[in-house]
């Protein structure tokens, strides 16, 4: 009898074991990857298209305007809410009466139809997430929003991931702020701020209650 | 007992003869008609099996006839039945191995490729009767974005790393068995695509001294894991059930009864394979009328032990005194699906008593239609474990009925083509028979033989 | 002139008492450097070889102990990282983790000396000297070969020969490196 | 996996109810009956095809359901738009997303519901009982709760019809206008009303005016269940008109004769009210609130008796009279009463006599009236008048003719036209009548309606109705104050109010439906109008003067003594427990919901009782024919445990004839067998006939099998054995914090179903449909087990409401592999439908069978329940096991509400939907760990118990063991 495989075959066996692992190996991990990389979470990605360019730069650290100028039902109701046309044409009934770019939003006053925003920083249908709660203890809107400030079109900052909520919801203490701070933007404690755990306490918080499934799903 | 001794082979046939016997089924293969017949009937039921999954994956489980209560049968009972059946394999190869029981070579290697397929067959039921299969992956701990994990105090969880895990260990028991084999082949293969299709597949098997060594050492290693192995895993299916809190269910026999029953079913279609196999490759030289006697015993004794589970069932219920699981003994016996328990009875233990009989045992027909039949008898008992139980348990309110639909049924039947169809073609490609050990045995006796 | 590179000498033996027997003589006679191929373990061939090599099965040890414990570490590690509170058991119930502590223990007690095995007998490995030899397909039949190594201190391509004819080898080959 | 609510919905909705409603509608009814579809669906779809053969819409929508997952795996296929649409121009307080609370009424009979709605984006998602409203206090029965149902049911009349074919308010406008020049000249004559029961002050105002106008118009009343029959015994015993009102919170002991005081119906939430109070309020032994029942129908007063006859019809007479001797209201009678009978009159009669002045003698509306007349006189007697019955001028105070008188002018062609107001007389009333036929002998036809209905049919013309909760209007409620209709919502379609059409038909232009009803308070607010208006509004009821109840004095109507010959079997007629006479049968749900007894869904047996059975040798599902004159019904047998022998029970409000109703294909139309003078008993004959229905019954089983369910304690045996101490291997519960905890008083259970119907309602519960049922599928969260022990001809039934028992040692969560389903701190046993991979092991582990599983996508069956859906709580898709959570979206608004002002949920502040809408207050729930609240009295109450206590899963959910004043029957 001869030989069956040439020396070189050997090699090649080896090699194709090698890369099959690795296959199975880097899939795995990619995949694991995947699911907290931007493009998958949404966060920091290029903003989507709006009717109207609006620009939170502006209005929040240029205008000074303060976030629950518009968005009303913020600290009252589940939802935040989106302003009414009205809201916007308080002022732009006066200023830039008839910029182009204002256009949809005349439109929407004269047809009475809604301006067709497209939602940023939407959660699953089957997360119940109250606003109003997490401003009263004291969460800030930059905490979940980021620097809104800075957007001259808004993006969704931060990966709404059920991780992300988690490590809030197990250690709220490092990310409460006191009442008068919520809206302020990049806000960092100075000599005056209570510490954490005062706040914490202040704020009543049910420490390790607020885990348990039914807190955020229903 | 006995066979250790008495010669359990021919002695008039030489190793070179058993060997060219043994490769030249996969090289020039006989029967080709017959195989083809069975390997297309096979395709046919694989294709039911693949439409009704389809089906059931687009519409969901409401097209079978579950409910509550019922709200598992057949995927469940099934899973319980085919993983049942598995168990013999191993039990048969490990146990008898590690007890050098040589009349276990003619069989091993068909009863373990047996074991594989059946115990696919099993694990893939837990997946078809999710609610919502896309979701299987959220039972294997992964980090999650989620945050959660798997459950670990589930029975269903402990189920799917025992299921794994079995498979895992089937596969690496079976290989390493054929390796030597797989070599021998390749030695007897003359056309180039069978040398490289064997060549690969025998890793380049030698059969150097210090191979057989360590080769033996792994072997006799997996056997012995082997067998706790089995135990553990269909006592675990037995968990699935005694951890409710259900009337039948609850019980403390169940590990024992599910196990016993298992080995039971298992041996049986040992003995329907090995009666097959043997006609259909003409091996009566190698699987001979004394395996099947062995095999006929080894029925009757899996068989009594398992009618034990069910006298002390009734017992344990009455001396509990518990009206629940009198109610449900009641219901078993005399209840709307009293044809299962007392069909249950007669397929596994009426023609059972035929085996007590030694001429019954030696022949074919009758120990095939006897295993069919307690196939059938085990069948019927894992229904009725679980519908029996399901249907009436505690509150007379939520009392409920069970009909299986066609999809419960085309479903079961198609994974008789899931089984068979990749069967099929392993007996066609690989040797049926263990080659060298059956020459070790052969080789032992002829020596004994000389040495007077 | 130059010797061929050679593998070594490959005798042929009818059976494996011959083998064995040859085996014996070839160690007595001072051979080192011995290897046997054989259609299925023959008994007493390690011994006679001085083979002894106990690794897989302390392999097998090690598997147990790591799936033990990565079982456990995987469970206890679950519930430590998400605390629930499930039917009222404890949070870290051992008794329940134990099922597949067991499992794992088993799969890797069983995965390690297979692998371990297939490693340390250098398999996979298709090309191989002795396979060059011309009878060697029957050492998968019913033929029993035992091989001198080149190594070996007292190897000479031709006394060697000549001494496994003397020993009964029914053919005797070199087979090239 | 869900659907929530985006500001803007009700645009949404109704583009969907009209356009896409109505078009999936009307073509799945083309298609069902074309073969070219039938082919396409067995070829898309083979499994649907075979269940397709011979269903009705609903089966076929729930296939399309189930295969629109045919659209891939997406189980959980949110629809991700991520559309967001803010308002142009927000209104006043009402932010997008939080709940506003409007008090209204629905109408029922003519009187009205008093409810709170609740109201998300100008869409109401919740209706309950107005706790503000003596006639309510919170409370509700399943028809107040499917009122929502019905305002969305998408096979509403959405246009004006002419001949059954759409048209316009303005050519309705001009027929009437054209019609009006020649009443007024004729003075009306010919002109003729049919109205139901209406107490609406607004609608009796506008009648009132117009006859005035046309002197030789007419009105005639039609109510298919109504008290008519009660109207004519008042004319008897008092020879006037009068309205009887039970206060039975005064009552210790009440005789009923076939009088289901606390059966379904308008009154039902007012005498349970009352009955609970007194049940509640008395000691053990000291009689407590004793009810002795003869009926020859099983019913809900029936259940809760203390001792119960069964007894045919004409037997009811000759109690009536037997009682009435032994109380000397009549001379000695010589009824030959069987042992039983005698034994209950003589315990009936001595509780009567022990308890003047606090007992009550009571006889069904729909019994003859002499009878009920009797019972007035009884009453007077014992010197109840005042005090547990008072008599007052019936609220729906319209005089008119009977629909028979109507009939008869119709035939004789002496009626030009017929204006039907909101009622339904071509399918409801009696055959002999021959109306519909009639009807089409009359010029001009037109009908007024919720539904295009038979009536819509056999008129030629048709004009929608807007639902109550879209209307502005007014109604009395069965207490006799009176609540001022608000629109909560938008008109879906293009409807009137019934105001509103007689303002039409009084030449009214572009009539305002809310000024015709200021215009009839007017007077009663004088000036200050506006603020007692916006007060009405605010409460939910006029403050008014409520006039003095009426003193009269009955005359004793004689009434037979001997037993009529009894030839061929009592035919009785009573209206459906879930859609009544009809009017509700479009409803999905509804009839969904088990019937009380039956538990019988989607479907109208006959009952008939055991001895019956016996001698046809018919069981459950086996056809029979009942006839009576020239009528004839065939009907599925229902074997009714308990009811008379000689008794055949025939139910109101199926076998319509409108091809798209719900009850098309279902069950008999019981009018075919209806008299036109005594539409409440006919004397008839039964045959077995072939034929056989399997019912889609919520449960198979109703025989108790000497288990102990529902567990009795007597005034000898006050407690419940005490609980065993159960040892366990597991870390005990600390009883910090909250604990939530749930007990149910089986004492005060009637089995109405109001805790069912809120219970859906609240937790967007889904219909799945007939099939589904048989099948054993349905969604109740909240089921009400109904059981039976002793002898079947006379058992004694219990009734026992079964949500989750949230054991602290919960098997289910022990089964789930992937933390699906785990356990709160607070002691919930939480559900979480995102996470589940329906394994079902947690349902098979569940020893209470409380879950509930979703075997396919049930979510597109309904459109209905679609835009109604509670946007708190998700709707569970495919694949996903679900089940009661305590209500716990309001737990965790009322946390939310808590912390944001640092405090404690106050007890109290979470009521569950069930324990809400239960008029009885049976449901308590709370926090068991602070000892003050309701629900810990209850689990240290000495009725507590624990229901399968010998599994150890310590529930959190319990009971309280029920009464039996009449242990062993021999009077206590």
């Amino acid at each position: 009898m001869t030989q069956i495989f040439s020396s070189a075959a050997d090699a090649w066996l080896r090699l194709l074991a090698a890369g099959g692992l690795a296959l199975v190996a880097g899939t795995t991990v990619a995949a694991v990857g995947f699911a907290r990389s931007d493009y998958y979470t949404g966060a920091n990605i290029h903003p989507m298209s709006q009717p109207v360019p609006f620009s939170h730069q502006h209005h929040v650290s240029g205008l000074g305007i303060d976030c629950r100028y518009c968005h009303t039902g913020v600290d009252t109701g589940a939802r935040a809410g989106l302003p009414p046309t009205h809201t916007c044409m308080t002022c732009h009934s006066q200023v830039w009466t008839n910029a182009p770019l204002l256009a949809p939003v005349r439109h929407s006053l004269a047809e009475n139809k809604p301006l067709a925003w497209r939602r940023v920083a939407r959660l699953p249908d089957y997360v119940y997430f109250r606003h109003d709660i997490h401003i009263a203890k004291g969460v800030g809107c930059e905490t979940c929003h980021g620097r809104i400030d800075k957007m001259p079109l808004t993006a969704k900052a931060k990966a709404f991931t059920m991780q992300f909520c988690l490590d809030c919801h197990r250690d709220p203490a490092p990310n409460l702020r006191p009442q008068d701070a919520i809206t302020t933007m990049n806000w960092k404690p100075d000599a005056k701020t209570p510490a954490a755990s005062q706040l914490a306490a202040a704020y009543h918080l049910r420490l390790g209650e607020i885990t348990h499934c039914t807190v955020c799903h229903r | 007992m006995t066979m250790s001794e008495a010669p359990i082979l021919p002695r008039d046939q030489s190793l070179g003869d058993v060997t060219d016997q043994l490769a030249r089924i996969p090289l020039h293969f006989p029967t080709r008609r017959r195989w083809l017949i069975a390997l297309s009937l096979s395709m046919l039921l694989l294709t039911l099996f693949a439409v009704s999954v389809v089906v059931l994956f687009t519409r969901g489980v409401g097209i079978w006839g579950l409910n509550i209560p019922v709200n598992w049968a057949f995927a469940i009972h099934n899973y319980v039945w085919w993983l049942g059946i598995g168990h013999a394999g191993t039990l048969i190869s490990a146990l008898l191995l590690l007890m050098g029981r040589e009349w276990r070579n003619s069989l091993n290697r068909f009863a373990e490729t047996m074991t594989l397929f059946a115990v696919v067959c099993a694990g893939i039921y837990p997946v078809l009767h999710l609610g919502r299969p896309w979701y299987l992956y959220w039972m294997f701990p992964y980090p999650a974005t989620m945050g959660v994990w798997p459950q670990f105090r589930s029975p269903l969880e402990w189920d799917i790393w025992a299921v794994l895990t079995y498979l895992t260990v089937s596969v690496v028991f079976w290989y390493v068995g054929l390796i030597p084999d797989l070599g021998a082949a390749r030695d007897r293969a003359r056309r180039r695509g069978w040398q490289v299709f064997f060549g690969v597949l025998s890793l380049g098997w030698r059969g150097s001294a210090v191979h057989w060594l360590r080769w033996q050492q792994a072997y006799r290693l997996l056997a012995a894991l082997a067998v706790p192995l089995v135990v553990s895993v269909h006592s675990e299916v037995s968990l699935l059930f005694a951890a409710g809190t259900i009337p039948g269910w609850h019980s403390m026999i169940f590990p024992a009864y599910f196990v016993l029953g298992a080995a039971f079913s298992g041996f049986a279609v040992v003995a329907m394979i090995a009666i097959v196999i043997r006609s259909l490759f003409a091996l009566k030289n190698l699987v001979t009328d004394d395996h099947l006697d062995i095999l006929g015993k080894v029925l009757l004794a899996t068989g009594l032990m398992t009618a034990y589970g069910y006298v002390f069932e009734i017992f344990d219920a009455f001396y509990s005194g518990e009206a629940h699981e009198i109610q449900t003994v009641h219901d078993r016996i005399a209840g709307a699906y009293a044809w299962t328990y007392w069909g249950a009875i007669v397929f596994n233990f009426v023609f059972l008593q035929l085996l007590w009989w030694r001429c019954a045992r030696r022949s074919p027909l009758v120990l095939f239609l006897v295993s069919t039949s307690v196939a059938i008898g085990m069948w019927l008992e894992r229904y009725m474990i679980l519908v029996t139980s399901l249907y009436r348990d505690f509150l007379v309110s939520s009392w409920g009925s069970y009909t299986p639909t066609f999809w419960d049924w085309s479903i079961y039947i198609g994974t008789f083509g899931l089984f068979m169809v990749p069967f099929l073609l392993i007996i066609r490609l690989f040797p049926v028979i263990a080659i060298s050990e059956t020459k070790e045995v052969l080789h032992e006796e002829q020596a004994e033989a000389s040495h007077g | 002139m130059a010797e061929p590179r050679a593998y070594g000498l490959l005798a042929e033996f009818d059976t494996p008492e011959a083998l064995l027997d040859a085996a014996r003589r070839a160690r007595e006679d001072g051979y080192r450097d011995l290897d046997a191929f054989t259609p299925f373990p023959v008994h007493g061939l390690a011994e006679v070889l001085d083979i002894r090599d106990t690794r897989v099965l302390w392999l097998g040890l090690a598997g147990g102990v790591f799936g033990f414990a990565l079982a456990l570490l995987m469970q206890v590690g679950a519930n430590w990282s998400y605390p629930l509170d499930v039917g009222g058991r404890p949070v870290y119930a051992l008794s329940a983790f134990a099922v597949i502590a067991f499992e794992l223990t088993v799969l890797f007690a069983a995965l390690f000396p297979a692998i371990g095995m297939l490693a340390l007998n250098g398999l996979p490995r298709l090309n191989y000297p002795v396979f060059a030899a011309s009878h060697f397909h029957l050492a998968s039949r019913d033929r029993f070969f035992l091989c001198v190594r080149a190594g070996d201190a007292r190897f000479d391509p031709e006394q060697t020969a000549q001494y496994l004819g003397r020993i009964g080898a029914r053919t005797v080959e070199l087979v090239p490196a | 996996m869900t659907q929530r609510s985006a500001p803007f919905d009700l645009a949404a909705i109704r583009h969907r109810l009209t356009q896409g409603g109505s078009r999936q509608w009307s073509s799945v009814e083309e298609l069902t009956d074309d073969d070219e579809f039938r082919r396409w669906v067995e070829a898309e779809f083979p499994a649907a095809a075979t269940i397709l053969a011979g269903t009705g819409r609903r089966t076929f929508l729930k296939l399309m359901g189930a295969s629109l997952m045919m659209a891939g795996l997406a189980g959980c296929g949110e629809g991700r738009s991520d559309a967001a649409l803010p308002y142009v121009n927000q209104p006043e307080n009402a932010p997008p997303g939080i709940a506003r609370h409007f008090a209204t009424a629905v109408t029922f009979e003519g009187y009205a519901q008093p409810v709170l709605a609740t109201v998300y984006n100008g869409r109401p998602t919740k209706l309950d009982g107005n706790p503000e409203h003596p006639a309510a206090r919170g409370a509700s029965d399943a028809f107040m709760q499917a009122a929502l149902l019905q305002l969305y049911d998408p096979m509403r009349s959405k246009t004006p019809l002419q001949k059954g074919q759409p048209t316009t308010w303005a050519a309705i406008e001009s027929m009437v206008n054209t019609a009006r020049a020649q009443w007024t000249a004729q003075g009306g004559m010919g002109l003729r009303f049919v109205v139901g029961d209406i107490t609406s002050p607004t609608i009796i105002r506008q009648l009132r005016t117009l006859i005035s106008a046309l002197p030789e118009a007419r009105i005639h009343r039609f109510e298919p269940v109504g008290c008519a029959n009660r109207q004519t015994a008042m004319q008897l015993a008092f020879g006037r008109v009068a309205e009887p009102v039970y206060a039975l919170e005064q009552c210790e002991a009440i005789v009923s004769l076939d009088d289901d005081l606390l059966g379904p119906g308008p009154w039902q939430v007012w005498h349970a009210q009352g009955w609970a109070k007194r049940r509640g309020e008395m000691k053990p032994g000291e009689g407590r609130a004793r009810v002795h029942v003869a009926e020859c129908v099983p019913g809900l007063t029936g259940v809760v008796a203390t001792t119960r006859l069964a007894a045919d019809p004409p037997r009811i007479t000759l109690l009536a009279g037997a009682i009435a001797a032994r109380l000397g209201v009549m001379q000695g009678q010589s009824a030959t009463l069987s042992d039983a009978e005698h034994q209950w009159v003589t315990r009936a009669a001595e509780d009567l006599d022990a308890h003047r002045g606090r007992s009550l003698f009571s006889v069904g509306a729909h019994a003859p009236a002499r009878v009920q007349a009797v019972a007035c006189a009884v009453n007077e007697k014992l010197g109840n008048v005042g005090r547990t019955v008072r008599y007052r001028e019936p609220m729906a105070a319209l005089e008119g003719g009977s629909l028979a008188d109507l009939a008869r002018d119709m035939q004789a062609g002496a009626v030009t036209t017929v204006i039907v107001l909101d009622c339904n007389p071509a399918y409801a009333a009696p055959a002999e009548l021959r109306f519909a036929e009639a009807l089409g002998r009359v010029p001009t036809t037109l009908h007024a309606g919720l539904y295009a209905d038979e009536t819509a049919a056999a008129c030629g013309w048709h004009v929608p109705l807007s639902h109550a909760l879209e209307s502005w209007g007014d109604a009395r409620a069965v207490d006799g104050s009176a609540t001022i209709l608000q629109p909560v919502i938008g008109r879906l379609y293009q409807s009137r109010t019934v105001p509103e059409v007689l303002a039409m038909l009084s030449g009214a232009v572009g009539p305002d439906a809310q000024a015709l009803v200021r215009e009839t308070w007017a007077g009663t607010f004088g000036d200050d109008f506006d603020g007692r208006w916006r007060q009405a509004l605010h409460d939910g009821i006029v403050q008014e003067e409520q006039p003095a109840p009426l003193s009269l004095s009955a005359r004793v109507p004689d009434i037979a003594t001997e037993p009529a010959p009894a030839e061929g079997i009592d035919i009785v007629f009573r209206p459906d427990p879930c859609v009544w006479d009809g009017r509700f049968s479009d409803v999905a749900w509804l009839q969904e919901l088990p019937k009380p007894l039956t538990k019988i869904t989607w479907d109208c047996p006959v009952a008939i009782s055991p001895q019956l059975a016996d001698t046809l040798k018919v069981g459950n599902g086996d056809f029979v024919e009942l006839a009576a004159g020239p009528g004839k019904i065939a009907g599925p047998v229902w074997v009714m445990p308990g009811q008379a022998a000689n008794t055949a029970a025939v139910f109101l409000g199926y076998g319509r004839a409108v091809h798209r109703n719900l009850s098309h294909g279902l069950g008999y139309a019981a009018s075919a067998l209806r008299g036109a003078d005594d539409p409440w008993h006919v004397k008839g004959t039964i045959r077995r006939v072939d034929g056989h229905r399997s019912f889609a019954t919520s449960q198979l089983h109703h025989r108790m099998e000497g288990f102990d369910f529902v567990k009795e304690v007597t005034a000898s045996r006050p407690t419940t054995p005490p609980p065993k101490p159960q040892p366990t291997l597991y870390p005990e519960k600390s009883p910090e914090g909250y604990g939530w905890a749930m007990s149910i008083d089986l004492d005060r259970c009637i089995g109405c179903n109001a805790c069912i119907a809120a219970c859906n309602i609240e937790n967007n519960v889904l219909v799945v449909g007939r099939d589904q049922v048989a099948m054993g599928r349905e969604m109740l969260w909240l089921r009400v087990d109904r059981y039976y022990s002793g002898d079947i001809e006379n058992p004694r039934s219990y009734f026992q409401p079964v949500p989750c028992m949230h054991c602290e040692m919960a098997p289910c969560e022990m089964g789930c592999p992937v933390n699906a389903t785990t356990h709160s701190p607070e002691g919930l046993n939480q559900q979480i439908y995102n996470r589940c991979i329906g394994t079902r092991t947690c349902s098979s582990y569940c020893p209470y069978k409380v879950r509930r599983f979703n075997w396919f996508d049930y979510r597109k069956i309904d459109p209905a329940t679609d835009a109604a859906h509670n946007p708190d709580v998700t709707v569970r898709s495919r694949g996903v096991m679900e089940k009661c959570t305590y209500c716990v979206q309001r737990i965790e608004a009322a946390r939310a509400a808590a912390d944001k002002e640092n405090r404690d949920i106050r007890p109290g502040e979470v009521t569950t939907a069930c324990q809400q809408a239960c008029p009885t207050q049976a449901i308590s729930f709370g926090n068991m760990n602070n000892g003050d609240e309701e629900v810990s009295k209850r689990r240290r109450s000495g009725r507590h118990y624990v229901l399968l206590e010998e599994v150890g899963t310590r529930p959190r959910t319990t009971y309280l063991a029920r009464w039996n004043d009449d242990p062993g029957g021999e009077g206590a």
